[in-house]
Order: C-alpha cells, then structure tokens, then sequence
C-alpha cells in the first residue's frame, strides 16, 4: 500500500509566533498503523489535519508514496479522516453518509450500492442502513463513520482519537473492530490519541509527540520498557527516577551501588563512564527477594496504598547491596531515595509503616537514559 | 509575521511547495465581496448623516450646498416635540422591557426545562407574535381596546408592544434555560439555600446574560415599532418613529436626517454594552442563535 | 345637532304647525337635544366668564406636523402668548393627515365617549370638515361668544362655506390659501400661464410635469383646475351636484389629462403619491413645475433648503382655487373653553399678523382686514412678501372658489377609474 | 397511583401544573391581545358583532374585497414584494456568511456592521434608500457626474415605483443581515468540521457547498426566510412610505381603509388584515414544521 513520509513539517499559529508543530519528520511504512500519541496541545491532531490536507503545513514536505502531495488539496490526497465525534451528516441515512465519498467521486450507483452493503455488513450495522445518525447509538455511529471512511479506499486511514467518546466497554469492540479492518485491508493508519493504552493496544508504532516536537518513535514494548527520555518514561508512568554514574555494568547512585544488565545501557554509546538516569518501573520491583538476588536493598516502609489487589508503596532505601548509604559520595537527600515500588498485596501486608522491608532492584529491570 | 513570510517564500523555492488549502491569503474575489458588503451595510447611513447637516442640497451636488445646523437647531428647540417623543418612546419601551423580563423569564423556563401535554401549541402561540404582522392583529383588537378605554394613550400603546415584545423574550429565555443546568439549583439546595437564594445566587447569575439579551432586544422591538403606536396611540402618542415619519413624508430630509440619527443611537449604544456585558461572545448575534 | 340647525334654517319655509311638529319630534326624539343643551353651554356666556373657566387648562390641537415653521409659530408664537395672557397651556400634537384626527373623534364616538375626547382643536377644512359636521362630531354654536368672532367677514362666501358647505357656526376660519404654481428661473424661461398654455408646455417638455394622484389635497386640486378649464368656466360647477352636467365636462377632463399622460414623469405609468414627493422632485430637478395649495410656502421652503434660490412663484392668469382653512373643536372636548380661548386668540389681528410675515409662514390672513385696528391695518399694509411668493394682489384677482365637496368626490373617483389606470 | 401517599399525589399534580403556573402571565397577554385581537377581527370582518347589534354574519366585506379592483393587484404586489425580498436577501445572505468564513482579518468588522444593522430601524433604512437610489439621488448624481445620464429621467425608477423595487431595496438591506447573523449562529454549532470530514473523503470544494454545507445551512436558512417572509408580508411603514400610488400593498391599502372617514370601510380594512394573518399563520406552521425537523435532526 502507501507509505508516508513527514519532512520538517512545521505549523505556526498567532501570526508565526507559536509553533504548534515544529520541525517534524517521520516515516510510516506501508500498510503500517501508527498512532500519533501524546498530551493534549501537543500537536498531534494539527499534525494529523496537516496529513489529511485541512491544514497547510508553514514549510516541510508530506509525501505519499515518496511523491510529494503537500500542493494537493484535501479530497485529491485519498487520505480519509474518522473525527472523534462520529460527524456523520446529519441528514443523510446511515447508507447514505458511508456511499457520501463515492459519491462525490462518481461512481457508479451499482458499484456503490455494492461496496457500501459490503461496508455496512464488515462493521455489522447492515440492518441500520436507513436509519438517521440520530437514531442510533454511540457505538454504531462510530462504527458507520468508520465505514464512511474505509469505503473509498484510501490511501490512508487518518483516526482522530476515535474511541474516546466511547464507553469502556464499547472501545474495546471497536478498537477490535479497527485492527481487524485495517488488518484485512492493509491501509497504512494513523491515529492519533491521549491515551497511552490505546496506543499501546492497536498500534504497530508509536510516534510520541510533545509541545509540537517528534519524541521516540518505537514499537510500543520499547517505548515501555526502554524510553529515550524522562518525558517519555513519564508519559508511561515509569515512577523511579534516580541520577546516577555508570561504570561498566554498575551504577553509582546516591544510596549506593546498583548492577546493571547488558540492556539497561544499550540505549548508549561505549563510553566506559558518563552520567545517566537510571529508571525502573514501581512493579518491576521485589518485595521479601531470595537473599541470593542481586542489587538487595534494605527499606524503611513510608506509606501503603491499597489499588486493588495489590499496593502502592513508598519507601525510603537505606543501603544497597551491604553498601551503607553513606558508601555513597554525597548524604542521600530524602527526594532521591525514596522510591515507588508495586507489589501483590500478600508480600506487604505483614509489614506496618515504619517497618523495614526487604527488596530487590532486578538488573535487568534498570533502563538508562543518558544525560 | 515578516519571518513567516520569509520562511514561507524559501520553502516555496526549495520544495515548491504551494499552498492551496485553508491558506492565510483571503483570495481576492473573497476580498471584493467583503468590501462590496461593508460598502453596502453602511451605504444608506451615510446620506442620513450628510443630510442631517445640509441645506439646499439638490441635484445634481455631490455634496450640499451649504453645511447647517438649523435641522439639529429645530430639533433640540423645545418646538419640535423632539424631548416629548424621546420620553413617550422611553416611557413605553422601559416598561414594555420590564414587563416582558417579569413574564418572559418564567415562561421561557417552562418552555425549557418542562415537558408538558400542550407544549407545542403553547410554542407555537408565543411564535406566531413574531410571524403575524402588527397590523394584522391591531385592527381586530382596536375595537377591544377602545372599550377598554386603553386607546389614545400610553398604557394602551404599552400593551400594544407587548404582542411583539414578549415573544421575542420569552424565546431567547427559552433557550437560555435549555442551556441551564437546573442540577445547579439543585445542587444548591443540598447546600441549605432557600428558594429566593437559589434564584438570585446561582439561576439569577446563569441566566443574566440571556435576560440582557432578551430585554435589550425587547426594548428594540418596541423602539421601532410604528403601526401599533399609531392606530393604538390615535395620533397622542407620539414617539420617535412618528415624529419621523411625519418628517419624512413632509419632505424635510434634513430633519428627518437629524431624527434618523437620533433613532439609531439606542441601537448603538445597546450593541456597544452588549459587546462589553457578554465578554467574549459575539453580542446581539446571539439573538439569532437564540431563536 | 345638525338636524336642529338646519330646521332653524328653514322653519320660516314651513308654515307654524309643520315647524311645531317638526321641532318637537326632532327635539323629542333625537338624542342631540341631550346636546344642544351643552353646545350652547358658551352661547349665553359672557366672554370673561369663558376665559376664566378655560385658565390653568390646556387644549389639545391636532395639525399636520410635518412644516418646523407651522409648528414653531404654533408652539412658540401662538403657545407662548396662550400661556402668557390666558394660563392655558397649549399642546401640539403632530399628525401626518388631518383624518387622523377625525378617525381618532369618530372612534371616540362610536365607543360612547362624548364628554372626554382627547381631541380639543382640529386644523381643518374639506372633505374632513364634512365628515365631522356630518357626524355630528362637531362643537357648534359658540362663536358670539367670541369677541375676535368681530373680525370674521361671514358674509363672504368664500369664508361662509367650507367646499361648499355651510360652516354654521362650527369652524373658525384661521387662513386663507390660493392655489399658486412654482418654477425654476434657472430652468425655465417663461412658465405657461393659463392650462390651455399649461397642457401645450407639458405636451413640448415631455417628462417634466407630474401632479400628485388625488385624493392627494394638491393633486385633486390641480385636476379640478383641469376641469374647471374643460368647463369653460367655474360658473356653472356652483351648484348642487349634478351627474349629467358631470359626466359632460368630466369626459373632457379626463380626455385632456389622458392625452397629457405620455408627456408626464414616467409617461404617465405613475404619479407621485403626495405633494412632498412632487415639490422634491421639483427641486431636484425631476421635473420642472410644482404648485401649492399654500402659496408662501415657494418663500418658507427657500428659505429652509427645500427648493432652490432661484424658485418663483406665479398663477394662472385664467384663475386659481382658493379655500379657507379652520379649527374645529370636536364634540367631545373636554377643554372647549380653553379651545374657544385658543380660536378667539388665532383670530386676532395680532397673530394673524404673526402668521403673515413671510419668514414665520406667510400666509394669508382669514379676518377681514377691514374690521381690524388701526394699528395692524398699517402693519398689513406694509407688510412685505417674500419676493419669490405671488403678491396677494395678483392672487386675489384671479381667485376661483371651490367647489362643493359631492363634486370632488366624483372628480377623485372619476380620476382614479378613467385616468389612473 | 392507591398506593402513593396522598401528599405525594399532591405533588405530582402540583408539578404537572408548575409548568402552566409559570406560562400563565404571558398566555394571560398573549392569549387576549393576540388571539383575542384575531378572533375579534375575524368577528368583524364576517360584520359579526352583536354588541352593537350585527348578528348575522355575512361575507359582505370580503365580496367588497373582491369587487375592489385594487385588492387582487395590491395581494399580487404584496407577494411579489415579500417573495423578491426574501429570496435576495436570503441568498445574499448565504454567499455573505459563505464569503465571510473565508475571511481571515475583518470578520469582527463585518459581524459588527451586521449587529448594528439589526439595531436600526426600517424606516431609518427607507430614509437612507431613498436618498441613494431615488431619480436624483446619490447614485443618479454619481452617474450624472460620470456622464451615463443627463437628467434624472434617465436613470432607472426604483422608488415610488410599481415595481417596487425601493421597498425590495429596504428589506434587502435590513433582512439580509438578519438571514445572515442567524445563518452565521447555525454554522458554529459544529459545520466547519462536518465540512473538513467531507474533503477527506474525497468531496472537492464545490461538492463540499453542494452536498455539506448547503444541507447543513437549509433549516437556518428556511426558518430565517419564513420569519422575513412574514414580515415584509405585513409591514406598513416602508411600502407606505417608498411605494406607488396604485397599487397599495395589503398593509397601505388595510391601514387606508381602516381610517377611511366612510366607517364601512372599517369591516373591509379587517378583512385585509385577516387575509394577512392567515397567510402569516401559514408562514408560521412552515416555520414550526421546518424547525421541527431541525430539532429532531
């Protein structure tokens, strides 16, 4: 199918003096889905309108196939777009609004008669054909809105965040629904959406996005497990954040020293030593390890929080592996030892805030961002 | 914007990139008509205002023959009645305004917030005021008035402005209520306010800016209206539009100039407030928004 | 009330069981006995005692509104001496047409009203006289009362008889007018000066002459000039209507203004719908010709900006129609005292003296300047038109009457089925 | 229902009635004045009014309407009016908020004059129409002073004529922002983005304005014209003021005859006015239905 292309795009708003997209560039491969993901504000869907050829980027280049369509206005580009509110035209029938595009394409009303039954049975709304979007729920008129877009074959299936009006239980069928469908069809997809789950869930690639700018630009496991920046291991909810030198496979953090894995450095050069963040997720962590684990630290408990079946904890590490805190070169502040950590309910309940706890900090858990 | 442009051009040579969507440059026949419009809506009040100052201004003069005051010198003169008219308008459309907030906001708020058999009618009789021109209706209800001893005099003239007044309120009120949450109110009492406090602290407060529309429009309604004034009013009340139309048809263009002038100003004055009393949105259009 | 005057008109033709049967069953049966009583509740006054029940009150006078100079010597002139000399004050009111003003009384009286009108005064003549006479919507009888009553030449026809019909002591004469042309010196060299010149210039300046469609005041008048010329003569016309004499002299009227209709403004396919329309096409240079039933209004309107400099006006040499215009106090007026003060006021020597200078109005006067003291006879005398405005002597030489109303009618009528359409 | 309390009961009904308790003041003005002033009209143009003693209602004021040869060219004239004046301003209308959505700068001085216009009076309109477009007004002097005309003869008869063209004029001026404003209103509510959905699903501009924003537009556009229809239908002051002698548009021609000195004229003056609301009734179902369907949309 068709591969797209993004070269520095940028987009100013308030006469040039903001930039609501900055020098963004991305390659999608064909039939790829990706999602644009990222807070609110961050540029995504103005990124996306661009794309679709609602906005006019400043300067930069979008290509379709490696040719340039940055000229072609938006119903010549076959990029169609799924708003995140159904907009289906409100007074047309359901069969209608999916035949719309094909329409103004003149086919013929054979063709069309058979291509938008076939839609409307993919998206199993057939039985609503005739009836106003006014007359059915949520769920199906995302669904017709789908099936609007999908029926022209487009070189590009543009999504803007079209779950979110969507209840729970709804989002999970549709979302369901939109892997099968581009799946089956192959049509390279961009989404774009706040919500990190749905990313996660439906995506081939993930392009992050913040205040206008590309972040990393991965399959969502990496994005998860190794992010190339604070933001990003933020923006997945990674809690633990300690400043550290690393020297070979150790690092030196201020409660003491901490053994690495091959992989927690491999987002870095070969540098034999260089200062990084060390980060490693709440429940990546061990509470009550074999005394044979590596990285064992010793932890005053400073707060529990029942979620469920399991605890959030706070703790305050006091030594690592027999390294007394004090091994260190500087007094650990309070802020840099204190840590987040995720465990099952059982391993924590014996303990009382105030207690000591046992933990392990697993190597290979430890990611490292450079800087 | 000097950068943008720069920026814009050097893009333009290297990639050529040409911009043919949703583009900052309004396109010229775009430009022409919006020019022809303004042109257009504001053309008739200029001769109004040019009048109100000329004096022997015949054609074929592009400009008068001579500049004088003597419509503004008639008019401001005690003679001209023109202080009584202002009054007698004033004097009907205040209570007029007043009179259709007291029965507009309640009414609006039935029609919003309560579903009722009948409703539909009810609508469409408050609707069919604004449609049923005044004179359709005064002729019939001349001979009523006229027992009612109302004719000839201000209370009737006000009565009279009422069948095209309170509609115009009672359907901006209307739809100001459909956007007001009564769960506030609600929400309200759970907090121990009585039903005076729930009117003034939290409805009052929601729906003022509906009100001051409703009530700036009303007062419109009856500022211009003139048939009604006239067959009600029997020729003793005189207001505004009278006294204009009787200069107008008796020819005095520089009079009438000068009282076309006056006649606007209300209107003036009443967008200027709006625009400042609703920050932010877009004034008396939301009038229309509102039917 | 009528029904009572006209009895006393011709009891003498009755012979005395008649007039007794006729009087009482009028007097019995008719409910105007109820106010000939009050009609002539001034009759018997004495003129102190009228003036003393009229102070501190006010009148209300209904007139046409649309002149600032009317109004100014209305309000300012005559309100400010009314106030002055009698405590009254007096109220304008501003109408577009004197019906108005009529309808307004008529309404009153079909509703019952009879005591409380809102009407005190009503500047008046013509067909609304009719309608108010007619409708026993009049306050007549009064005018002895009345010491200026003094100056008013009754014995002139012209005065006596509003379009011909008898005034009777129900309307006070306040101004005379005579019909009077008005041309360009700029634009025209020589206006025609008799109809016959008149309907040959128009025929040779296609376009530049209109009148206003009747029943517009003016455009029926000039239409009655039409077919006083197509008569020959207003000899005859003073009469009683009478259809066949009509119908002869209404053909050739309607023959000559019909020829006429392909040289007039727009070809004849419309006509201005007032007076107003047609003096601002005058003075913007639409067509070349106005007129006006209110011959120092060529001097008023120059003044103002209304026509040009250079407008002048003239007459007919074969003749022009004058009327006389008046105040009427309705029925139901509730200040009738203060009201005969005001008539008693608009009819001395001083305020039509007022009224005559040509920067206040310049009108003609309605007393019988002979009558007048010393004084203000100097003052007429001396008195200066405004230059552009017909002298009064040219006027009066070619004065016509009017005729009576029922021939009005039929002219208006007739104009708007055979020439109109 | 048995099993409620009785106070409950109570209330229930209570509630039913809040509603009509809170419409009651205004049905109490509108009820009377207006349907009260149409029934009485209705009454007195069949000369049905026992009260001074007409009890047999007849037809005769409307077979006088027939028989008056003004009445049918002045209904012809009176629709002519309404329907040129609502089918200009409305499509000016549209291509000015059409026109003013492209507009990048001077949206807020557009939306201004509109408001403002809403604000002015017709008969200050009239006035400020006459002295543009009559034969020697601003706009004949400009041609004169061009060298198109010589005399104001020449220049086309737009005011005081029976094509009415003046009075057109006026409502143009006044309705057009009207349409305008209340078309502007409906577009905010969500057009913009049903427009770009459309583009990419492959709708070219005009298909855009053909199958989007037109659809979008109608019921607005419709309901708005109704209301102008209406009123120019039934509006005095203009037409009595810029119109022809002959013939008189329904409202001149029922004021004229309602202050006619002959009071028979009065029963034919209601008549006219009859005939004018039931067609402004039928404007109004019009309206409602087509509101209506917008509602349910």
């Amino acid at each position: 199918m068709t591969t797209l292309t993004l070269e520095n795009l940028n987009l100013r708003y308030n006469g040039g003096a903001d930039h609501a997209v900055r020098e963004f560039s991305l390659h999608v491969n064909s039939s790829e889905f990706i999602t644009l993901l990222g807070p609110s504000g961050c540029g995504k869907t103005s990124t996306l309108k661009m794309i679709a050829g609602l906005i006019a980027p400043d300067n930069g280049d979008i290509l379709f196939d490696d040719r340039s369509i940055t000229h072609l206005p938006p119903e010549k580009r076959r990029a169609a777009m799924v708003f995140q509110n159904h907009l289906l035209f409100p007074y047309l029938t359901v069969r209608q609004n999916v035949a719309f595009g094909l329409k103004m394409k003149r086919v013929a009303a054979a063709e069309i008669q058979r291509r938008v039954n076939n839609m409307l049975d993919d998206v199993q709304i057939s039985d609503l054909a005739d009836s106003k979007p006014h007359q059915i729920s949520g769920g199906q008129r995302q669904r017709a809105a789908l099936a609007r877009a999908l029926v022209t074959e487009p070189q590009l299936l543009l999504l803007d965040e079209p779950l979110s009006s969507l209840d729970a239980h709804l989002r999970d069928e549709m979302r369901n629904l939109i892997i099968n469908l581009q799946r089956q069809s192959g049509t390279t997809t961009v989404m774009v959406t706040h919500d990190q789950h749905e990313a996660l869930h439906i995506s081939d690639r993930i392009a992050l996005m913040f205040d206008g700018r590309l972040g990393q630009f991965d399959r969502p496991t990496a994005l998860f497990e190794r992010p190339s920046d604070i933001a990003t291991a933020k923006f997945f909810g990674c809690q633990n954040f300690l400043e550290c030198r690393i020297s070979g496979q150790r690092m030196l953090c201020q409660f003491g020293e901490l053994h690495l894995s091959a992989n927690s450095t491999a987002g870095i050069g070969a540098a034999s030593e260089y200062k990084g963040t060390a980060t490693f997720r709440a429940e990546s962590l061990i509470v009550n390890p074999s005394q044979t684990s590596v990285n064992l630290c010793k932890a005053e408990l400073l707060n529990v929080e029942v979620a469920g079946s399991y605890r959030k904890c706070q703790v305050k590490i006091t030594r690592c592996n027999d390294n007394p805190v004090s091994a260190g070169e500087q007094e650990p502040t309070d802020d840099n030892s204190i840590i987040y950590l995720h465990c099952h309910a059982r391993d924590i309940n014996a303990y009382a805030v105030g207690d000591q706890i046992d933990l392990c900090i697993p190597p290979e858990s430890i990611w490292i961002i450079p800087g | 914007m000097h950068t943008l442009r720069e920026g814009r051009l050097k893009t333009d040579m290297t990639t050529s990139v040409h911009r043919t969507q949703s583009s900052r440059q309004t396109p010229a026949p775009v430009l022409l008509a919006f020019a022809l419009m303004i042109i257009w809506l504001v053309l008739p009040l200029v001769p109004i205002v040019v009048w109100s100052f000329a004096k022997r201004w015949f054609f074929p003069d592009l400009v008068p023959g001579e500049w004088s005051l003597q419509a503004w010198q008639y008019l401001f003169s005690p003679v001209s009645g023109l202080g009584k008219a202002i009054s007698a308008s004033l004097a009907i459309a205040i209570p007029v305004t007043l009179l259709s907030c007291c029965i507009g906001i309640p009414a609006g708020r039935a029609l919003a917030c309560y579903n009722f058999r009948g409703k539909r009618a009810v609508q469409l009789l408050v609707l069919a005021p604004v449609l049923v021109p005044g004179i359709a209706v005064i002729t019939g209800l001349h001979g009523i008035m006229l027992n009612l001893e109302l004719n000839n005099q201000l209370a009737g003239v006000i009565v009279a402005h009422l069948i095209p007044a309170l509609p115009y309120m009672i359907l901006v009120m209307a739809s100001t209520f459909a956007r007001f949450d009564t769960e506030f109110e609600a929400q309200a009492r759970t907090l121990g306010a009585n039903t005076f406090q729930v009117f003034t602290r939290v409805t009052l407060p929601a729906i003022l800016p509906g009100i001051v529309i409703g009530a700036l429009f009303t007062f419109l309604v009856s500022w211009s209206q003139y048939i009604l004034t006239l067959i009600v009013g029997g020729g003793r009340v005189v207001t505004l539009p009278l006294l204009l139309f009787n200069f107008v048809s008796a020819g005095r263009n520089d009079v009438a100039g000068a009282l076309g002038v006056i006649f606007i100003l209300p209107g003036l004055i009443i967008l200027i407030a709006v625009a400042r009393f609703i920050s932010g949105r877009s004034g008396i259009a939301e009038l229309p928004s509102r039917l | 009330m009528l029904n009572v005057q006209l009895c006393q008109l011709r009891l003498n033709k009755l012979n005395p069981l008649q007039a007794l049967i006729l009087f009482f069953s009028i007097t019995l049966l008719t409910p105007t006995t109820v106010t000939a009583a009050s009609e002539n509740e001034f009759a018997d006054d004495s003129w102190d005692e009228i003036v003393a029940a009229a102070k501190g009150g006010e009148v209300n006078w209904f007139m046409w509104g649309g002149s600032d100079d009317i109004n100014r010597y209305v309000s300012d002139f005559v309100g400010g001496l009314l106030k002055k000399r009698y405590d009254i004050t007096l109220n304008r009111v501003g109408i577009n047409d004197t019906v108005e003003a009529v309808n307004l009384v008529l309404g009153e009286k079909e509703a019952g009203n009879t005591d409380s009108g809102s009407v005190d005064l009503i500047w008046i003549n013509g067909e609304n006289f009719r309608s108010m006479k007619q409708g026993d919507m009049a306050f007549c009888g009064y005018l002895d009362a009345m010491p200026n009553n003094a100056l008013i030449d009754w014995e002139n026809d012209s005065i006596a008889n509003d379009f011909g019909v008898p005034v009777d002591g129900c309307e006070v004469p306040w101004s005379k007018a005579q019909f009077a042309f008005a041309y360009d010196e700029k634009r025209t060299d020589t206006p025609p000066t008799t109809i016959a010149a008149l309907i040959d210039w128009v025929t040779k300046n296609p376009g530049r002459f209109t009148y206003p469609a009747p029943p517009d005041f003016s455009g029926s008048v000039f239409v009655r000039h039409v077919f006083y010329h197509a008569a020959g003569g207003v000899k005859n016309l003073l009469v009683d209507f009478d259809q066949a004499l009509f119908d002869e002299v209404a053909a050739k009227t309607w023959q000559i203004l019909n020829d006429m209709k392909p040289a007039l403004w727009r070809a004849g396919r419309t006509y201005p719908q007032s007076i107003t329309q047609l003096d601002q096409m005058f003075a913007n240079s639409e067509v070349d010709i106005t007129f006006s039933y209110d011959p120092s209004s060529v001097g008023l309107k120059i003044e103002n900006g209304s026509y040009p400099a250079t407008t002048k006006g003239f007459v007919m040499t074969d003749g022009t129609i004058g009327n006389t215009s008046y105040t009427l106090i309705p029925f139901n007026s509730p200040n009738k005292a203060a009201a005969i003060v005001l008539q008693n006021l608009l009819t001395s020597d001083e305020a039509q003296y007022q009224k005559a200078l040509p920067e206040v109005w310049g009108t003609m006067p309605a007393i019988d300047l002979s009558r007048i003291s010393d004084e203000y006879k100097d003052k007429f005398n001396t008195l200066e038109r405004h230059p552009s405005v017909v002298s009064e002597a040219e006027l009066a030489e070619v004065a016509l009457p009017e005729l009576q109303s029922s021939w009005i009618t039929a002219i208006e009528e007739g104009w708007k089925e055979n020439v109109a359409r | 229902m048995p099993r409620l309390g009785r106070l409950r009961a109570r209330k229930i009904r209570f509630q039913r009635l809040t509603p009509w308790l809170l419409l009651l003041p205004a049905l109490i003005v509108i009820v009377p004045l207006f349907a009260g002033g149409l029934a009485a009209g209705l009454l007195r143009s069949f000369n049905y009014m026992p009260v001074i003693g007409l009890d047999s209602p007849n037809l005769a004021a409307y077979s006088a309407l027939l028989r008056d040869d003004e009445f049918l060219p002045s209904l012809l004239l009176t629709t002519y009016i309404a329907l040129t004046s609502t089918v200009i301003a409305s499509l000016l209308a549209l291509g000015a908020v059409l026109m003013i959505r492209r507009l990048n700068a001077g949206r807020s001085l557009i939306n201004f004059l509109l408001q403002l216009n809403l604000t002015i009076p017709h008969l200050v309109g009239a006035v400020g129409i006459v002295y543009l477009f009559s034969q020697s007004g601003s706009f004949a002097r400009l041609a004169l002073h061009a060298g198109f005309i010589n005399e104001p003869q020449q220049f086309p008869a737009l005011i005081y004529d029976p094509a009415a063209i003046g009075i057109i004029l006026v409502y143009v001026w006044k309705e057009l922002p009207f349409i305008a404003l209340i078309l502007l209103a409906s577009l905010q509510q969500g057009g913009e983005e049903f427009e770009a959905v459309a583009r990419t699903l492959g709708a070219s501009r005009w298909q855009v304005l053909r199958f989007v924003t037109l659809p979008n537009l109608l019921p607005a556009l419709l309901a708005s014209s109704m209301i102008v229809l209406a009123f120019t239908f039934g509006a005095y002051e203009i037409p009595a003021l810029l119109g022809a002698y002959y013939p008189a548009p329904l409202p001149v021609l029922a004021y004229r005859k309602f202050t006619d000195v002959d009071l028979a004229s009065r029963p034919e003056a209601i008549a006219i006015s009859m005939i004018i609301a039931v067609l402004s009734l039928i404007f109004v179902l019009l309206y409602a239905h087509i509101t209506r369907r917008q509602i349910e949309n």
